[in-house]
């Protein structure tokens, strides 16, 4: 099962601008992988959008969606 | 009425003519009263001795648009509005320059200036969209909202 | 810092391209955040089946610069501003056109934005201005602002 | 004694723009007069300015004072 990670704002400085990762059950192993990939993602604010809606609970995915990790907004 | 999702994004800054052809089309509605108008502008912060020189804009653009559409119908919901105008930069726009712009207009002020204000607040906290200060050596830091 | 008594006053509508003027003038002070802009636009108003075609406005002008004076000494007390523009039609100005054209500018938007609408406020209500609506008849009515 | 009268918005209608009346002592005796000239304008609100200056009681006028008869404002 694949899923496509878009990142936004500062988190780009850390892991890139797209990731794809294969094997996540859900948001909560999602996290975990990317803290595991990157430690300093520990230290950074962000929310989870899966296929641009906003979550805040663990989120069950599916083969190809789309995930976005984004850091706190900063238009205008 | 249902509107459809506008793109509110131009590429770089926005021109002052830009602005001076939105409200010259005004000029057909002769029910407007008011219209109120916000711009950002780029500030050429000092930070540690280093001074912002630009401001790269990127965005989660299709979410962006959504949720701008659902802001939009909010907005007309609530206010007594004649028209919205929304305009969003992407990419560097240097210090001095124009990177938002946002019009509403009404047959009486207050709900074009109460609607204006609204929509900035909401653009600022709900536009999945992101500022990179960029200083002339180069370096860079991400912009905060306050 | 003392500010000298400016001319408000512009001899028929105020133009979209006198508009673009003055934000582009602004792009050499970078640390200007935000710009709050309000302009009246005179509207067909229809009174009895007969619909106003343009207010002509008279003042009293100098009361009118020296209170604007006042005004603008408040209002650059009360906000943190950067400048303040407020620029009024007098003569004829036509249903579709703009007559009064305010205009703040601050590092951070709150400023602007709350100085702008006070000005508007102000404006309406202190200085000694008359609008007559006249009609294609040529006959008039005297403006009454709510 | 002269004074200067000049007139705005809808109290032009019925004065005109200027006028000039001599011996009146105080702003109670100039409304008193000008009831008496146009008896239209007991049905005007309007407001006195002296010099430029608005005023609420009645005040003593002096030679070449200059008055303002002020309807209610209506600009923007």
């Amino acid at each position: 099962m694949a899923i496509n990670i878009v990142i936004f704002g500062s988190l780009t400085d850390i892991t890139g601008s797209t990731l794809q990762l294969e094997n996540i059950a859900d948001t909560n192993a999602l996290v975990s992988e990317l803290n595991n990939r990157y430690p300093v993602l520990v230290n950074s604010k962000f929310m989870i959008a899966v296929n641009k809606k906003m979550i805040d609970t663990n989120t069950p995915l599916n083969n190809n969606d789309t995930i976005a990790l984004l850091p706190p907004f900063s238009g205008g | 009425m249902e509107r459809k999702p506008k793109n509110i994004f131009v590429q770089g800054a926005i021109e002052a003519v830009f602005i001076a052809d939105s409200i010259q089309k005004h000029s057909s509605k002769t029910n407007i009263g008011g219209h109120s108008i916000f711009l950002g502008q780029v500030r050429a912060d000092k930070i540690d001795e280093k001074e912002v020189v630009a401001i790269e804009y990127t965005a989660y653009e299709e979410m962006a648009l959504e949720k701008m559409h659902v802001i939009r119908e909010e907005i007309f919901a609530k206010y007594n509005l004649t028209c919205m105008h929304v305009h969003h930069s992407l990419g560097k726009v240097s210090a001095g320059e124009i990177c938002l712009f946002v019009f509403t207009s009404s047959a009486h002020r207050k709900a074009a200036m109460e609607a204006c204000n609204e929509l900035v607040e909401r653009i600022k906290a709900e536009l999945p969209i992101w500022g990179k200060e960029l200083f002339a050596d180069e370096s860079h830091q991400w912009k905060i909202n306050q």
